[in-house]
């Protein structure tokens, strides 16, 4: 059940000139989230921006006695409302509407562990990152192997490697100028690995980033034959299924229908996507 | 305690904040957020007879204290809306209106005969006036004689207290007030959502799917607000006003302009809990002005002291 | 370097950025913080033949994103503009479009008159469409057969660019820029404000003398730039197009729907030093986008991806 | 010639919990601005609230050497606009236009000191207090006599009293609760001044406050022949004359005329006004 807080910004953290990490105390929030849920911000009080932005849970913030107090989000300044948020001063309050969505799923259901798989990996592009830190930390809770495949621009584009490495995650690095891990694309290490991994390993994809890698890595999956869970990134007026705008196309039934995204996704099995009409 | 009740022909609302058509989804989905048998009714979103999809994305922009939608009217239709729908908003006790689009004014006949049938629904809204689809609906609500058409024939269909729902895009909007009361409306709403484009200029293409869109949100309510209240001063109807209604202050001035009751659409996409506030600010206005009931300030707008001109010429 | 000269009949812009009558005073006013000669034009405010005093305070109201105006025409009258105005215009290289208002048809045609014998004025804009003053202007500009008499009579009266000016409270806007054709006219402009209303709702009055005002201001400007949009593809007129321009990127939005040149009015209260760096905007913008004039860009709004439709039904 | 600065704000001096004063480097508008003028504020960048807001210059601000470097405004939170004015972070700008209008005139010309009056009274209703810190410098500076009549709703919101008094002017306050000074409206005790004062003395009176008030002290003025200076306040669009939203009535050859208080004023003879049809 979401619930809408004024939460205090407990920390602006600038990791580079186009992306921070805001933190911010909303501790039922915290509580209830699951990894691939959404919060949705209003960037300033007052009706212009008018509309609420969504963005990825990054971490569960906890307090000393380990507690859940709050959520920091990964902020890419893109526009009049990132911006707004890449220039947010600690202390003041955003209005934070959450947790939204539908979660990733590891195996059967969302909270139990039933039937999970013996290998998970992580593609990431860019901002794309955001849902994947409470992931690989449920999926380290739960003794799944983790490796996560992150492509940036340039090195400078690149976050959090070494929290991912101390929880314990593989991490494969690109960049498309090379001045980190391999040049080019998240989805030629991805490629290769896919051909190298043994067939009797479940393996399940998890991909979140710029639309045409997840395609691109939806149809790795598909020849591959590994399943391809992904976090689709919308435009959205409300996150809680009242405005029809963030229709994504499903297949379903032979025909293809358009989804609400926020409350049948973000996270879709990415079999079920249309992907040429996808709206990019 | 002041009374908050409204009444419109047989629809009894226990306070005149409504959840506007095509803001609040089936009303379902807002289940988790808002108790439903708080608002004084839930307007579902506009169903045709059959299901349809509606236009591609992008289906919405963000526009200097508004926003454009062009949805397209993906929508259940009316018989999954009854069957699917319908029986859960009877369990949590919503006042349900009906938005109901047709391409024909059989269409609408049909519509209404179908839901006067089924249990559960209050009234019915009559969109003649999305901008967004090609056929029908707007091409009744931008004429006179369509919007008499449509609605006399509805009326002859149905027992349930049916409402128009106006078009701004026009003229003269309390002319097509006045066709309504005379087809036999027993309310009218306005305004649906203004006609307008945004381009992006980078690439020199609409930023809608659909060309254009429905301008809705704050910077319309100016706009709205004038339009009830020349509507109040044409008709004798009840008026359901909205148009960028997002707190009780900008319900008081639909209120005072004439209106009996509001929707609140947009408002409700920036802030889902909207709907205790709204009400407690109106209940608290009453208190504070001494107010036995709501009906008090319906078009109280008090026009006196401008009413004289001094050195204006 | 690209080319933003615009040519409109006799009417020659350096570019295409015109300040908008009755948010520039005459011109005169703003002579110390922008070189009058570098903007397009300068649309001053609506005269009519004798002076006026307008309506009392409060003449203007803050709504979201727009505001609100009834100043009801205050002006000095055609004949002291002429002989205060005029001539430190006419100093100062300013492009003058006179933006003229009457009662009856004849005093358009005598203000038309009189403005074509004096020196320094480069066109008339026809003020067909102020929501704020009862008499006159707004009766010829919500009729089609008004529009085209007022035309037509200014037209036989002048040799100078005639630009009516359209009210956007019109169901078509395009039919009238039609009229407006038919009628002689050699640019239309549009749009004019948004007839439109707010309340104090705590003393239930009008917040504006006037009781009534029009709405300008980003707020308007999806309606606007669709109405120029409708426009482009009625009539083979210039348009010259408005509301709610803030930005370079604001006037683009206009010119790639159709406008050959853009006002900007309320922007100017904001920001009076807008002015530079809205005609460097589109000279980056062209250059950027490796066009050779303002001309290449008028109405090359590209609809084609989004004509097609996919599982909308 | 007024100029427009996006002003970093230097300080935000909260005096209450509704005034404030916010400092502002700003330069070219310090040395150009003389007492009674004033500058528009843009409290937020974007388009809600979309207008600036109009302020008197409180104080010019000077640097180690003396030199003008900012001005600061005398806040009071009553509206949207003024409420960011009284939350704002020092370290952010805020676009200011300025200076403008029409300055007070001591004697015969705002800048020259002909025929100075060997008086001056300056009554201050609350937030009117603004325009007199400046005026009383140039008082002070020409050997003119000062008194301020002040008056507040309470003894918390009479401000910079002890400020007035350093620089030599005379201070009578009132109190509507009679917490601070005496008790009851400024224009009791400058009724019983007016009646006692010589009427040989060349004095002139300057009022800045509330509506009524002002109409109280021209009226004051008139039965005693002395000339009464008013800075009007009324809602401004522009600032620059462009909009004619801010006229005030004024008799002019024998009929009332509408004339633009942002560039006509705000500072006008009291005697012109036509008070019964002043807005208030
Ligand atoms: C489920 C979900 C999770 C997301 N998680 C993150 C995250 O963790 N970190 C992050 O930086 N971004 C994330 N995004 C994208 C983020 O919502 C947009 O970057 C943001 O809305 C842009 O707002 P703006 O005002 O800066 O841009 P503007 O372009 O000024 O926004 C205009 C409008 O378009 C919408 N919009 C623009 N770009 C996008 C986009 N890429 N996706 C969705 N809507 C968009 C805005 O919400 C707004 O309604 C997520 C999006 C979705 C749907
Ligand atoms: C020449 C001049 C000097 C002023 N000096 C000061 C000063 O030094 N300190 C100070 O605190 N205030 C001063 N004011 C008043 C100040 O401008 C208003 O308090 C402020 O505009 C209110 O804005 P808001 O957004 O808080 O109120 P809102 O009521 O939200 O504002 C809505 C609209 O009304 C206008 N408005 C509301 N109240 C007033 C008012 N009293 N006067 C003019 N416009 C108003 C606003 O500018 C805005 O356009 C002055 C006004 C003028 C004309
Ligand atoms: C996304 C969206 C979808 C809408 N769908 C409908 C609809 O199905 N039927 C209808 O009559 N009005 C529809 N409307 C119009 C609203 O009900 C309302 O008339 C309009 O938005 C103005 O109110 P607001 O400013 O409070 O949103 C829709 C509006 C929006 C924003
Ligand atoms: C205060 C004010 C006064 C105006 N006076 C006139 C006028 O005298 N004549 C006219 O044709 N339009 C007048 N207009 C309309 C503007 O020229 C313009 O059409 C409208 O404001 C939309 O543009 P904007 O959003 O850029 O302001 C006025 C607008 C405002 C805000
Ligand atoms: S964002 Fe409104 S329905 Fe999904
Ligand atoms: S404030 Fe615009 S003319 Fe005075």
């Amino acid at each position: 059940m979401p619930i809408d807080v004024a939460a205090a910004v407990v920390a602006n953290t600038r990791l580079s000139d186009e992306y921070n990490v805001v933190a911010l105390d909303a501790p039922s929030i915290a509580r209830d989230a699951l990894p691939g849920q959404f919060v949705m911000l209003k960037p300033s009080a007052g009706t212009d921006p008018l509309l609420r932005r969504p963005f990825s849970i990054f971490e569960i913030l906890r307090d000393e006695t380990g507690q859940p107090a709050g959520v920091s989000i990964l902020n890419k300044r893109i526009g009049v409302g990132t911006r707004m948020l890449f220039d947010v001063q600690p202390g003041s309050h955003i209005a934070c509407l959450g947790p939204l969505g539908l979660p990733f799923v590891i195996g059967g259901s969302p909270r139990g562990p039933d039937a999970l798989p013996s290998e998970a990996w992580m593609i990431a592009g860019g901002v794309g990152l955001a849902p994947f830190a409470t992931l690989a930390e449920m999926l380290v809770a739960r003794r799944v192997p983790a490796t996560l495949f992150y492509g940036g621009r340039r090195a400078s584009d690149l976050f959090y490697v070494d929290w991912f490495e101390r929880l314990g995650v593989r991490v494969i690095l690109t960049t498309e100028d090379g001045s980190r891990g391999e040049r080019g694309l998240v989805t030629a290490p991805l490629a290769r690995a896919l051909a190298a991994v043994s067939t009797d390993r479940l393996l399940t994809l998890y991909a979140c980033g710029p639309t045409p890698m997840m395609a691109a890595v939806a149809a790795l999956g598909r020849k591959h034959g590994r399943p391809v869970v992904v976090s689709l990134e919308q435009t959205m007026g409300c996150g809680l299924g009242g405005c029809y705008s963030c229709v994504v196309p499903v297949r379903r039934n032979g025909s293809a229908h358009f989804v609400r995204s926020c409350i049948d996704g973000p996270v879709f099995d990415s079999n079920f996507i249309v992907w040429d009409e996808l709206h990019r | 305690m002041p009374d908050l009740s409204v009444q419109i022909a047989t629809l009894k609302l226990a306070n005149p904040i409504i959840a506007a058509s095509g803001c609040f989804g089936y009303g379902v989905e807002y289940a988790d957020v808002v108790d439903l048998s708080t608002l004084g009714a839930v307007a579902v979103k506009g169903l045709f007879l059959k299901e349809r999809e509606g236009h591609p994305p992008p289906r919405i922009v963000e526009t200097p204290s508004g926003m454009l939608n062009a949805i397209g009217l993906q929508g259940i239709g009316v018989h999954r809306f009854i069957q699917e729908k319908l029986p859960e908003l009877r369990d949590r006790r919503a006042v349900v209106i009906v938005n109901i689009c047709g391409t024909t004014i059989d269409e609408y006949v049909e519509l209404s005969r179908i839901l006067s049938d089924a249990e559960g629904v209050a009234a019915l809204e009559l969109n003649i006036s999305c901008p967004n689809i090609k056929e029908g609906g707007i091409t009744f609500g931008c004429s006179l004689a369509g919007t008499f058409d449509v609605v006399s024939a509805v009326r002859k269909a149905t027992k349930l207290p049916i409402i128009p729902k106006l078009t701004p895009n026009v003229t003269d909007i309390a002319s097509f007030a006045r066709a309504a009361q005379d087809g036999g409306a027993d309310a009218v709403s306005l305004v649906n959502t203004f006609l307008a484009m945004a381009i992006d200029v980078e690439s020199r293409r609409p930023k809608l799917s659909n060309i254009v869109g429905g301008l809705s949100g704050p910077a319309i309510r100016p706009i709205a607000v004038r339009m009830v209240y020349e509507c109040r001063q044409a008709v004798k109807l009840p008026i359901i006003g909205m148009g960028g209604i997002a707190s009780a202050t900008d319900a008081l001035e639909f209120i005072i302009a004439g209106a009996a009751a509001v929707q609140v659409g947009t408002a409700n996409f920036v802030d889902p809990f909207i709907w205790s506030p709204l009400i407690d600010g109106l209940r608290d206005y009453l208190t504070r002005h001494q107010l036995s009931g709501i009906g008090d300030l319906v078009g109280r707008l008090d026009t006196h002291a401008r009413d004289k001109a001094w050195i204006s010429s």
